[in-house]
């Protein structure tokens, strides 16, 4: 039920020509790779393009216009532009640090991408702890936007670092709890499990269909991932208005549009969770469960970017205090409440 | 009060502190000598009739033969605009400040200080303000500045 | 055990950073994400106009204060016109006031639009931005349409306005006026009551009326904070005193207030703007004396003209030894007081507060630097 | 409930940018789509152009120079021997020039205006620098009012004799390229208003003209050392 066994032919057929044990294990998981990391680069390019689109279409502008059909290829020629770009290094920076922040804030953002189930055969792996793995993993980010903060011996790229740290470190914690109430009604950590549990019944099987503590999940877990998203209303760490662009003030060139490419696929990790979570994954009649995979993923984005195009950017205090004294109380409170009703037996 | 309750009040209250300049308008302008500006400002301020609490605008002038600090004072609650000015003839213009009457003269002060040279005794910041950091090409809204790089508009015979 | 101490630093924000409104630096003594203290540091703008001003006749004075505070530059022209008029004592034909009225408001209400939209962006929503320009364009079109600009209009001219209207601008205008009136609701569908926007601006940026009258801030800053004082109410010019318009006040001096009170103020704009497109007589546009572009020489004397427009009190002290140039013109403009009062109204508030604050104040750079 | 009518006000605002999302766009794609620009719109300066003869409505009278408040335009037109002006030079620094409208204001010949086009930025500010040719060539298709007073019908009664002997040289002109007539045009343009003053019918207009421009004809504008007396500018003011 994953792309392992791709993986396993591949490595047979590698066998079979007599390449060696260690070179075909690291070819086969080298096309994985690439396959994985090919597929993320293209959504997160298209994302961006999106994104400027529907930017545009809220406020009654075009968008991108000028590339092709609707501007379709501008994010592309605008990586192309920011490889060929000089990449400024500014000679007071921690030369280490400021090197591997984008590097680990990339690979961070493409970790999650092994256990997340883009078709009913499309995962990498599926790890029987998949959704603590990405909790785990998404986490990474945060280092990597400290050592950008850091690492630019800048004041407020430091402050964007520090920002970040804080309101990463806690929105995790609402974050988690949400996810923790469907573990619940799944009775599973595994990523296809949980799918599979939404499986029938149209759509009602829907986690986000199990009144009220789906629906209080959801929107917790939709707020927490705005805010590990690094989106409006929680943008603070780049709030440009503030801080400029707050810990990537420094960067130019790839390594910036290393940040840029994992903010767009940490966008899409946290849409792709909470497909996965609250609207049955990638089961869907009639059309292949990829496309209705990517279709609700794209739903959800939609919504996020609806988010960031309408709302104001809370204050770094005032972000606190709603994780703290808000949501996580909530998301507790909604734990306890579906685990007592789960225990009991009552509807589910 | 009108404008001409007004002229009688002050008339009535600072006496010869205040002259009445002629300028043919229905505001009055004052003038006012440079040793009983501060008082008077106090007085104008404090006054319970004429409470001119607020500090429209303050500035220096150069008229070709001497340097003037004109002040424009409005009551907000009184609705009263009053204007006066003092004539400096000193090589080395000086005004007392005003700072500690209206905190609004502030940065007036500093500008005058700044653009006519004229000396503000008690501001607290006399420093640069809207020319560079490291000018040193003295006061230029003195008419008698005049810099390498300063083109007028060229003059034209009648 | 001893209190914790955290040392305080230096942040430069600006000359060039986006929420400076232009090229004001602010110079920050910071406590971690605290703002200590405020210090503005100015004239990276200064480009010498009252200077400039001495060295031109009255007429062209009018294109070089255009640039004064550009955003509303209608008023720029009027308040100088006004002053030569009270100089000289020029009778203005009744369809120029008119006009002119007409002129100001428009400029007040896009004025108040781009605040609207910067506002937001200062706070972080984009889409604003766009919504407040979007009807501002319509009155930057109108006001092309009459005098051929968009930004510095050198329309209002001494004794009366430089060009009459084009016959299709009352029905523009009239249609321009709904537009926006239907918009409004929009507008504070989209701000108003949204809990982000409120708690980034409900308390932040206190201004107690005492402060401010002290300060000399004025126009909505003013009122915001509960003083009614209004220039076309107090000290009535043009022909204000016949349009029924009320002054709105709001009593908290915050950021929020604030807001509140230019989206009012823009309601009120547009009910003006209404009387006096009913009231619109036929006439003359310039005084029966023409004023020369070359040769006008008012009376020599000396005047202070004041006008209210969408940033508080705009003044100039003009004066006048009877030949065809000024002796002085001194433009004071409300930016340059509301910025002086910025450092009394950041107390220990943050980072964050402080770009919502002096995105409510509303400053234009051109105009505290000159 | 706080927290609920919190949420609403949120989804309020989402309703409003998500109606917008269907709009249509209110921009519009600059280099292929062009504004309609309205006919005061104040773009680019130029020199107008009679309408029959495509001569120059200038009359060098230097108004517009005074006018300008930015000293962006710059005329030399020193008296030939008969005492009439010569252009030698018109200038026009767009790069100086910040399009108040004074000088439109002041000409009494609509000779210079600023015309609704906007497209002259170049890559050098040099070529900001307009001379006269230039700025006839953009000012040919502007469309104006002509303003000029009495002029047009005193030219009218004057003009038959006149037109023949211009006619003639233009017949010899006409083979010519286009860009050579232009130039030969400015070097003919000042002898061409000359002649219409000789004309016997017209002797008393251009004498109305001056009065109403206020700018007498003895006048010689480029001496900057001498300055007009106060005295001077009185009497024209008041005139």
């Amino acid at each position: 039920m994953e792309l392992y066994p791709v993986f396993m032919w591949l490595h047979d057929l590698l066998e079979s020509t007599g390449i060696g044990e260690p070179w075909s294990t690291i070819i086969s998981y080298g096309f994985l790779a690439v396959t994985v990391f090919g597929t993320l680069s293209i959504l997160a390019l298209f994302l961006v393009w999106w994104e400027r689109k529907i930017a545009g279409h809220i406020q009654q502008r075009f968008g991108p216009m000028r590339t092709g059909w609707h501007g379709w290829y501008q994010t592309i020629m605008d990586a192309v532009k920011l490889l060929q770009k000089e990449d400024i290094r500014i000679a007071t920076r921690d030369k280490a640090v400021f090197f591997w922040a984008p590097v680990v804030c990339f690979v961070a953002a493409y970790l999650a991408y092994v256990v997340i189930p883009f078709g009913e055969n499309l995962i990498v792996a599926d790890l029987n702890v998949g959704i603590l793995y990405i909790i785990a993993v998404t986490t990474f980010t945060v280092i990597s936007l400290l050592m950008a903060g850091w690492g630019s011996n800048n004041k407020y790229a430091l402050l964007g670092g520090m920002r970040s740290a804080a309101q990463v470190v806690s929105y995790e914690v609402p974050m988690a709890v949400s996810i923790l109430t469907v573990i619940v009604f799944a009775g599973s950590l595994s990523m296809v499990d949980i799918a599979n549990a939404q499986q029938g019944n149209i759509i009602f099987n829907w986690f986000i269909f199990k009144p009220p503590f789906g629906i209080i999940a959801f929107l917790t877990y939709i707020t927490a991932a705005t805010a590990e998203a690094n989106r409006t209303p929680f943008d603070i760490p780049e709030a440009e208005q503030e801080l400029v662009a707050g810990y990537n003030v420094e960067y130019s060139g790839m390594k910036f549009a290393m940040f840029f490419l994992a903010e767009f696929v940490n966008l899409f990790t946290v849409s792709a969770i909470a497909v996965t979570l609250f609207f049955g994954g990638w089961h869907g009649p009639l059309l292949p469960s990829w496309i209705w995979f990517l279709l609700k993923t794209f739903a959800v984005i939609l919504l996020l970017m609806l988010f960031r195009w309408t709302f104001p950017r809370l204050r770094v205090d005032q972000l606190m205090e709603f994780a703290w004294k808000f949501l996580v109380p909530l998301t507790f409170a909604n734990l306890i409440l579906a685990g007592w009703f789960k225990y009991a037996g009552w509807h589910w | 009060m009108t404008h001409d309750e007004l002229r009688a009040y002050v008339a009535d209250k600072f006496g010869d502190k205040l002259t009445l300049l002629d300028t043919g308008r229905a505001e009055p302008m004052y003038e006012v000598k440079l040793s009983d500006l501060h008082d008077v400002a106090e007085s104008l301020r404090k006054d319970e009739t004429l409470q001119f609490d607020y500090l429209c605008n303050l500035g220096g002038t150069d008229t070709g033969e001497r340097l003037e600090v004109h002040y424009q004072l409005a009551s907000i609650y009184k609705n009263n605009r009053i204007d006066f000015k003092v004539m400096l003839t000193d090589d080395k213009p000086s005004v007392p400040t005003v700072q500690d009457i209206w905190p609004a003269a502030n940065w007036y002060e500093r500008e005058m200080w700044e653009l006519y040279g004229i000396n503000v005794e008690g501001h607290n910041n006399l420093t640069r303000f809207l020319l560079p950091d490291d000018w040193d090409q003295g006061h230029p809204m003195r008419k008698d500045w005049d810099a390498p790089d300063f083109i007028r508009l060229p003059e034209f015979k009648g | 055990m001893s209190a914790l101490r955290t040392e305080e630093f230096t942040v430069n924000m600006g000359p060039h950073h986006p929420s400076t409104h232009g090229v004001c630096r602010l110079i920050l003594t910071m406590d971690g994400e605290k703002v200590v203290k405020v210090e503005p540091v100015i004239g990276y703008l200064h480009r010498a106009l009252e200077k400039i001003c001495e060295n031109r006749t009255y007429v062209q004075c009018i294109p070089i204060l255009d640039r004064f505070e550009y955003v509303t530059a209608m008023s720029c022209n009027y308040v100088f016109a006004l002053a030569v008029e009270k100089l000289a004592e020029i009778e203005v034909p009744e369809r120029a006031e008119y006009i002119r009225v007409i002129m100001l408001e428009l400029n007040r209400i896009a004025s108040h639009l781009l605040f609207y939209g910067v506002t937001a962006m200062d706070i972080g929503a984009l889409t604003p931005f766009l919504y407040g320009l979007r009807e501002r364009e319509l009155i930057i079109d109108l006001f092309e349409m009459t005098c051929g600009q968009r930004l510095t209009y050198n329309y209002i001219r001494i004794g009366g306005v430089a060009r009459d209207l084009p016959p299709e601008f009352v029905p523009k205008c009239r249609e321009a006026v709904k537009i926006i009136t239907d918009k409004l609701v929009d507008y504070e569908g989209l701000l108003n009551e949204n809990p982000i926007w409120k708690v980034r601006n409900q308390g932040i940026g206190y201004l107690s009326p005492e402060d401010a009258i002290a300060y000399g801030v004025s126009g909505p800053v003013l009122r915001a904070s509960g003083v009614e004082y209004d220039i076309r109410k107090n000290d009535p010019y043009s022909i204000y005193d016949r349009f029924d318009f009320n002054i709105p006040t709001h009593q908290n001096g915050d950021c929020y207030d604030r807001y509140l009170q230019r989206l009012a103020e823009i309601k009120e704009s547009l009910k003006i703007i209404t009387q006096a497109l009913d009231g619109l007589p036929e006439g003359e546009i310039q005084p029966k004396k023409k004023i020369n572009a070359i040769t006008y020489k008012p009376p020599a004397g000396e005047v202070y003209a004041r006008v209210e427009n969408s940033r508080g009190e705009l003044g100039v002290y003009l004066i006048s030894d009877g030949s065809t140039k000024p002796v002085r013109v001194k433009t004071r403009g409300g930016s340059y007081n509301q910025l002086q009062a910025l450092p009394i109204m950041v107390n220990d508030c943050l980072i964050a507060d402080l770009v919502a604050i002096f995105a409510s104040l509303d400053v234009i750079m051109p105009e505290v630097d000159r | 409930m706080g927290v609920l009518k919190d949420f609403f006000n949120l989804l309020k605002g989402m309703t409003i940018t998500g109606k917008h999302l269907g709009r249509r766009a209110v921009t519009i794609q600059y280099p292929e789509q062009k504004m309609q620009m309205f006919e005061r719109s104040r773009g680019v300066v130029v020199l107008l152009s009679d309408k029959e003869t495509g001569d120059l409505n200038c009359t060098m009278c230097m108004l517009c120079m005074r006018a300008c408040p930015t000293a962006a335009i710059y005329i030399d037109a020193p008296r030939d021997e008969n005492k009439k002006r010569v252009l030698k030079e018109f200038k026009v620094d767009h790069a100086l020039c910040c399009y108040c409208g004074l000088c439109e204001e002041a000409c009494n010949f609509s000779a210079i205006k600023l015309a609704n086009k906007y497209e002259f930025s170049t890559w050098d500010i040099d070529d900001l620098v307009w001379d006269v040719n230039k700025l006839q060539d953009v000012g040919r298709d502007v469309p104006y009012v002509d303003t000029r007073k009495k002029k047009p019908a005193a030219k009218a009664a004057a003009k038959p004799a006149e037109k023949k002997a211009d006619d003639k040289k233009s017949a010899a002109d006409g083979a010519k390229p286009s860009a050579e007539e232009n130039k030969q045009s400015e070097g003919d343009k000042p002898s061409e208003p000359k002649a219409t003053d000789t004309a016997a019918a017209d002797k008393t207009a251009p004498a109305k003209d001056e009065k109403a421009v206020d700018s007498s004809p003895d006048e010689t504008p480029e001496s900057d050392e001498t300055r007009r007396s106060a005295d001077d500018d009185t009497k024209k003011g008041d005139a």
